[in-house]
């Protein structure tokens, strides 16, 4: 077994499956990461990345372009988003029962949607999906290349998106707005920055990666739409963003973490280690707590998440 | 209610713990659809009954004066639906379970789809190349284990060196999952995947390597991969069954054998596209063995625990 | 431009308060038509299956009271520890915890008088629950950990674990499915209604309600919970033992979520599965939060809710509409009523400048 | 001439008092007005709707003779006015830098090296030393003033509107400040300034406007007025006569901090070696420039924070440190420093913070139950000898005004007739009449026997009521004196850290 797990070609599999797994997770986490530092948290996640994943897919059913389905799918994540800018920002409602709700009504809207459009066929419709790019020359790198440089462009991205979100928040005047926001409202309304349209704008940007998170798992990790194939991946993302202290790096190093207990623990079974698989199933989860209680001294929560922003509202 | 007074109609219902897209529940959905079409019979359904909601639901049909009620009564449906049984003994109860019927007017059936698994095994164990074959399924329950258990004994019965990897996912419906422990077997040097849920043929689709079906003819799925499928027709238990009651002839009964190869109740998929890619002798062995199972000489064995990878 | 802001109006008079949700859930239905008629559904036959099959029988009726004795536990569940600010999104994983030991209670424990049967059942599941809480309360408080993760992915640990029970030395002997063997008689909650499942556990739940009014109003736990939760600093400088009262508020909040659990087990199924659960924890959160925190309001948020599920799936049924439209109703009457419900307290203000 | 503010009639509602009513304010350039009025009189509303922070209800704004309307604090911005709240809007995890860059127009990309030149200008220009680079939370509260300013002169502000500027600083960062004013008026800005000290008004100011409940009820120059016509017009009647201190009649130690040791949560050592003695019948002043340890003291001696070394022995018992309940348990009657932050659950009822401390206790408690009836009745006692202002005991503790709030905990805090009293700035933010409140209720509670300790940053109010005084400095005590033979000046020097 031992000669097995120090394979090349195991090893290029779990690097590969690790970075695969981890796409829709670190894309989400991004999303979540602009929303949260903004001071919003969008518990609508699990929910728009089920109606990216709907309309992205049927998208592309219908009109064959995948790269539409992609659009469509950040569409609907910020048609979402905007609903949950009107209930917790504008409105000021709980964050918490705003995302839930969004999460309930959206994750039965995709379905009823994807019913009404195909109907119940028992062989559900398929598209061709996005296929794994091998990028000149890097792809032969031994490990490496048939890992890291044979990906979906969706991953691609999204390992550009990391950077780009750092850079967004760390060195853009937008992500300096953004972080004070998320920090102290009240600072930045007094200096002239429009709290609840960058809240809203955060959400949207936020509501687009989960969209097309989601429909990573229709469009290129799948070929077809099926009821669970989120599958709680929404609310690991929340618990990435918060393993990597609102920071887009630490979120990605953290579901990349989970993608490689998710990747490690499926072969783990194929290699026929005798235990319950349950227990296997349980590892990522655990791990991550783990995880969490080792960083979690140096946590620095954006002090004003949670709260809605009102100027009138004494003590706010 | 006066809507629901009794034309005369026949009156099927199925209660579906899943959505009907899920393909066990769908097979039985496709079935009753073609049969309530064809004799012209009245069909409802409801899917997505949760746990909690299903005592409910079988009481409500049974309430509104059902001839006919079946479903997948697995875990949360067993004890609801046979009480409910018992309160209305002149309604025939059919639903897919583990256990035992229950006298007067409660059936059990299954799918029995170990005799397709176990041809596809020999199909497997006689073209494998890296003699590793895998099987990515749900979770070690016995009409999954019957599955795993036939596609493996299928494939050693002609390839004694073939080894069989094993991985569960957990649920019933996680696609992505699925996919990559698809993939973790080919990087193990699967050639050849048993697909008892959706998810592989994406894997085996990239990696080039053949992949079976199960449950419905899935080769539209991928059809340059798919090489085979299991496939289930609950069509043979529900025609025998409506038939009994209209005759009269109804009991509580174990509809196991309407599912099996020999009554058109399972079989194996066509090749399709594939057909070409199958060697000639591997084709004639499976007709072989297909005739022997339909005439009864040859019996595929039921292994109902839980198989574990080599 | 013009802009919106929200600010406080002047009291409104009784009545309007009690018109409110009237109002939401016809919002709410109006709302919702636009789906059924595209799914090509008739919009009043839809509606009117939707009353009946919440509210239009005894049998529908009770069966909602059915529906909402686990949404009022978890919704407590919820209410309490968030009234703390334990910010507990792991009532989900508290009711299997709880119904992980109801059935271990009404499996093995035959050799117990059967009157004990019942009580033991309760308080083993109560503490089931509230043990589990307190991992996450003492991570919190010891850590510093976050209480929304660790709670969140303790569910999804305690599902593996049930699974691992429920394929292991849980599983019924004769059975490979992952299900337990049958609670025995004695455990059974009892009906209290012929022909229906009006159970014990909704006497349990409407106790729980009272009891958890008793101890927010009336002791000096729910005092010193309640300031914890409003501003730790301040509970801590008056000399509350701030640590102890979140661990307290833990047990209470698992505790009654792990009730919820029992009674899934004890009423409904009478064994263990996988799917004890249809996310009421998750529900309970919503309850909790449309109840503004305090009992009552999370008594009638359950009911509110109940009657919107059972109605939804009985209508899907009925009136061949898909049933996702199920969340699609749930989610925008959940919206609507927290609309309307800030609209007693606020007026909407358009400004242009 | 042409005033650069002129409002008119301004009204502003909120859903149950009328803050402003029908104000009328000019401010002319060069000119520093202050205004004035007791807790809850409407200054800082009035300056909201100045900075565009609430759109009022009636009335008219004119910048330079021009009407206006804001929509927020942006529209305000551009026409050249910036606020400094009396709670500093910064962003504690941001740099200096980063504070003053927030929202400016620019480009996409943040442009620091611009930014960095542009503030390093405006310091030298007005004599305002700040890192550029180092993060908030680990200024001074007088250094984060300063930022507040360089923030308002980066965005090119012609007005400042300064609520309280000098209720949390340090006499000497008092002076620094007034040195910056007038900077800034000599180089055209014009300023105003509220304060509840009205020394402070008399000296920095050019002219006065006072509100009281809402209205404008005076206006007045500085030279043609003083500082006893202000307070009456602020109250709306004479106060009471000068206090009268008081001999001291010491007895036994009450209280006694043996070598207390504390680093803060920068790891700093906050307080060192500390040692005091505190005995029945007097007061001890503990004055100091803030960020000296007073605060971590005050948080030992309140049993928030263990201290890492020594002792806390309350009328001659040693109390286990860090534990609030057992020094509640000795009697200790304690006025934090931040009443809102530690002292108060803001969304809770009148008396309900009033147990907050004897919850716990018979009769108000029993068995772990409450009873409702002695919580009232204690409550009412609390509110009726501490003549609490408020709509009952029922009303929510925030609908109070600042004086009142403090009253609260007053009550709450000595109605049980305690053997020490540590208060830690008592009258921060008070207007004179509350403040005169305080001030009487701590030299009651030293007629009566108790010992009193007084942690203040406000020199005056050190001399007013300490019978001896001790000044803290870098965690340490640098000298002791009876008042009756201090000197101000010297004093003065112990705090700048100068002995001999
Ligand atoms: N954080 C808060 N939450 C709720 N109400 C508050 C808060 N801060 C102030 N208030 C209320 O707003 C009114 C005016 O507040 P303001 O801050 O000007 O009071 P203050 O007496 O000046 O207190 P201080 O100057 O000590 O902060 C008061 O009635 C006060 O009770
Ligand atoms: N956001 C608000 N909502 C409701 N009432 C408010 C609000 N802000 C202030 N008030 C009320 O308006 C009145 C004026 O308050 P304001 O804060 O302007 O007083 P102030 O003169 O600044 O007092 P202080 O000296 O305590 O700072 C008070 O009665 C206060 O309680
Ligand atoms: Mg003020
Ligand atoms: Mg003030």
């Amino acid at each position: 077994m031992m000669s097995e797990i120090f394979s090349v070609a195991f090893i290029t599999g779990i690097i590969a499956a690790t970075l695969r797994m981890s796409t829709p997770i670190i894309l989400a986490t991004l999303g979540e990461i602009i929303t949260e530092r903004s001071g919003v948290l969008n518990l609508g996640i699990e929910g728009t990345m089920l109606f990216g994943a709907a309309i992205g897919f049927l998208t592309t059913l219908s009109t064959g372009s995948l790269w539409l389905g992609v659009l469509a799918a950040a569409l609907a994540g910020i048609a979402l988003s905007l609903i949950m800018a009107i209930l917790s920002v504008y409105l000021g409602l709980s964050q918490h029962v705003s995302g839930l709700g969004i999460t309930i009504f959206a994750s039965g809207l995709a379905m009823f949607i994807y019913r009404l459009v195909v109907g119940s066929p028992t062989v559900p419709p398929i598209i061709d999906p996005f296929s794994p790019i091998a990028i000149p020359l890097l792809s032969r790198i031994p490990i490496l290349g048939g890992s890291f440089f044979t990906q979906y462009s969706l991953t691609y991205i999204t390992w550009l998106l990391i950077p780009a979100v750092s850079i967004f928040l760390f060195k853009t005047r937008a992500g300096l707005r953004v972080r004070t926001i998320g920090q102290n409202p009240f600072a930045a309304d007094t200096v002239g920055v429009n709290v609840n349209l960058t809240r809203t704008l955060c959400l949207a940007a936020g509501g687009a990666f989960f969209g097309v998170a989601g429909a990573f798992l229709t469009l290129a990790h799948q070929n077809m739409f099926l009821i669970d194939v989120i599958g709680g991946r929404g609310w690991i993302a929340i618990a990435m963003t918060i393993f990597g202290n609102w920071n887009p790096v630490m979120g990605a190093v953290g579901g990349l973490i989970f993608g490689f207990l998710d990747a490690l623990q499926l072969r783990l079974q194929t290699l026929g280690v005798d235990l319950p698989f349950h227990i296997f199933l349980m590892i990522p989860y655990l791990i991550t707590i783990f995880a969490l209680i080792s960083v979690s001294r140096k946590a620095s929560v954006p002090a004003g998440l949670l709260k809605p922003y009102r100027r009138e509202d004494k003590g706010g | 209610d006066a809507e629901q007074a009794d034309d005369g109609v026949f009156k099927m219902a199925a209660i579906f713990q899943t959505s009907i897209e899920e393909p066990w529940d769908g097979a039985i959905h496709v079935a009753a659809l073609k049969i309530a079409e064809e004799m012209g019979l009245t069909y409802e359904f409801a899917e997505n009954v949760k746990a909690a909601d299903f005592s409910k639901v079988v009481r409500e049909y049974s309430e509104r004066g059902f001839d006919f009620i079946i479903g997948d009564a697995f875990l949360a449906g067993e004890e609801p639906s046979r009480a409910v049984a018992k309160d209305y003994p002149d309604i025939a109860y059919a639903f897919g379970s583990e256990f035992d019927i229950q006298a007067p007017n409660y059936s059990v059936f299954d799918n029995w789809i170990h005799e397709p698994a176990y041809l596809s095994g020999v199909i497997a164990g006689m073209m494998t190349e890296s003699n590793v074959l895998g099987v990515v399924a749900a979770i070690p329950i016995p009409e999954v284990n019957r599955l795993v258990g036939a596609f493996k004994a299928g494939a050693l019965s002609v390839n004694s060196n073939v080894t069989v990897k094993v991985a569960m996912i957990g649920s019933w419906f996680d696609p992505p999952k699925a996919k990559e422990a698809a993939v973790s077997m080919i990087e193990a040097g699967a050639d050849f995947l048993f697909a008892e849920r959706f998810g592989v043929f994406e894997a085996a689709k990239e990696a080039g390597v053949y992949a079976f079906g199960n449950m419905s003819d899935q080769n539209a799925l991928a059809p340059d991969v798919v090489i085979s499928s299991c496939v289930w027709d609950m069509y043979p238990v529900l025609k025998n069954s409506i038939d009994a009651i209209q005759n009269g002839t109804w009991k509580a009964q174990n509809l196991k054998d309407w599912s099996m190869m020999a009554a058109g109740g399972s079989s194996l998929a066509p090749y399709h596209g594939l057909e070409s890619k199958i060697p000639a002798d591997v084709k004639a062995k499976v007709a072989d063995l297909q005739k022997q199972i339909m005439a009864g000489t040859f019996v595929v064995p039921v292994i109902e625990t839980p198989t574990v990878s080599d | 431009m013009i802009s919106m802001s929200i600010v406080k109006r002047k009291p409104l008079p009784g009545w309007v308060i009690l018109v409110i949700p009237v109002a939401a859930v016809f919002v709410t239905l109006l709302i919702t038509a636009i789906p059924i008629l595209f799914a090509g559904g008739n919009v009043f036959k839809a509606y009117g299956s939707l009353f009946y099959g919440a509210l239009g029988s005894k049998f529908n009726l009770l069966e909602t009271f059915v529906k909402a004795s686990p949404l009022i536990l978890t919704g407590l569940a919820v209410a309490f520890a968030f009234r703390a600010k334990f910010w507990n999104i792991g009532a989900e994983g508290q009711l299997f915890a709880g119904a992980i030991a109801a059935t271990w209670v009404g499996i093995y424990f035959t050799w117990l008088p059967s009157f004990l049967v019942l009580p033991v059942m309760i308080i083993f599941g109560f503490f089931a629950g509230g043990l589990w809480a307190t991992i996450p309360a003492f991570l919190k408080t010891k850590l510093k950990v976050d209480d929304v993760v660790t709670t969140l992915l303790l569910n999804y640990v305690i599902f593996h674990i049930m699974g691992a029970l429920l394929f292991g030395p849980m599983q019924m002997p004769g059975s490979s499915w992952p299900r337990s063997a049958s609670i025995m008689d004695a455990a059974f909650y009892p009906m209290l209604i012929a022909r229906s499942r009006f159970h014990f556990g909704i006497i349990v739940s409407f106790v729980a309600i009272l009891v958890i009014w008793f101890i927010n109003s009336k002791t000096v736990f729910g005092y010193q919970s309640r300031g914890v939760g409003i501003n730790l600093e301040a509970a801590k400088f008056g000399g509350i033992n701030t640590g102890m009262v979140i661990l307290k508020t833990a047990i209470i909040s698992g505790g009654l979520a792990g009730l919820a659990g029992v009674g899934e087990v004890a009423a409904i199924h009478h064994h263990l599965m996988m799917d004890v659960s249809t996310g009421y924890g998750y529900t309970g959160i919503v309850i909790a939060m449309l109840g503004n925190l305090h009992p009552i309001g999370v008594a009638l948020a359950a009911f509110f809710f109940s009657v919107i599920s059972v109605g939804a799936q009985t209508m899907g049924r009925v009136a061949g509409i898909p049933t996702y439209i199920v969340g699609v109703i749930e989610g925008v009457a959940l919206m609507t009523m927290l609309i309307f419900i800030l609209l007693t307290e606020y007026k909407i203000r358009w400004t242009k400048s | 001439m042409q005033p650069v503010i002129e409002m008119r009639g301004v009204t502003k509602r909120f859903v149950d008092v009328i803050a402003n009513d029908k104000v009328d304010l000019k401010l002319f350039p060069k000119e520093i007005v202050g205004l004035l009025g007791e807790n809850g009189a409407g200054k800082t509303t009035l300056m909201n709707v100045l900075f565009g922070y609430y759109n009022l209800d009636g009335g008219k704004l004119l910048i330079n003779g021009g009407e206006v309307t804001f929509g927020s604090p942006k529209d305000a911005i551009n026409h050249g006015i910036a606020m400094i709240h009396q709670h500093f809007t910064l962003v504690q995890t941001q740099s200096v830098l980063e504070n003053v860059m927030i929202g400016m127009e620019g480009s996409f990309f943040l442009n620091k090296k611009k930014a960095r030149e542009k503030l390093l200008g405006i310091e030298k220009d007005f004599g305002l030393n700040l890192d550029p680079d180092a993060i908030v939370w680990t200024l001074s509260i007088g250094e984060q003033q300063k930022l507040e300013i360089l923030k308002s002169l980066y965005r090119g502000a012609k007005t400042l509107i300064m609520d309280e500027p000098t209720a949390v600083l340090a006499p000497t960062e008092t002076i620094e400040l007034f040195e910056t004013l007038r900077i800034l008026v000599a180089s055209g800005h014009s300023i105003i300034f509220i304060s509840h000290h009205l020394q402070e008004v008399m000296d920095i100011c050019d002219r006065v406007i006072v509100l009281r409940s809402g209205k404008r009820v005076a206006e007045r120059k500085v030279s043609e007025t003083s500082i006893p016509e202000l307070a009456s017009l602020m109250v709306g009647r004479e106060l009471l006569e000068r206090l009268e201190r008081g001999e001291a009649k010491t007895g036994n130690a009450v209280l006694e901090a043996r070598n207390l040791k504390v680093r803060n949560n920068r790891g700093i050592v906050a307080v060192d070696n500390l040692s005091f003695t505190l005995r029945e019948g007097e007061v001890l002043g503990v004055a100091g420039v803030s960020g000296n340890g007073q605060t971590a003291l005050s948080e030992m001696l309140f049993g928030q924070v263990k201290p890492e070394d020594g002792e806390i022995h309350i009328s001659g018992k040693n109390i286990p440190g860090g534990s609030p309940s057992a020094i509640i348990k000795e009697g200790m009657a304690r006025i934090p420093e931040d009443r809102i932050k530690t002292g108060l659950f803001m969304d809770l009822s009148v008396k309900e913070n009033m147990i907050l401390e004897s919850h716990v206790n018979e009769p108000i408690s029993k068995k772990g139950l409450i009873n409702m009836k002695e919580i009232r009745s204690f409550a009412e006692k609390c509110i009726n000898n501490f003549s609490v202002k408020t709509d009952g005991m029922d009303a929510p503790v925030k609908s109070l005004s600042g004086g009142n709030l403090q009253k609260v905990i007053l009550a709450r805090e000595l109605v049980g007739k305690p053997k020490v009293v540590v208060a830690c700035q008592p009258t921060r933010g008070l207007d004179v009449g509350a403040m005169e409140y305080v001030h009487q209720a701590m030299l009651d509670q030293k007629t009566d026997g108790a010992g009193v300790l007084l942690i203040s940053d406000d020199l005056d109010e050190i001399f007013l009521l300490s019978d001896r005084i001790i000044v803290m400095y870098e965690g340490k005590i640098i000298g002791e004196v009876s008042t009756n033979e201090a000197d101000r000046d010297k004093i003065g020097l112990w705090m700048s850290g100068v002995t001999s």
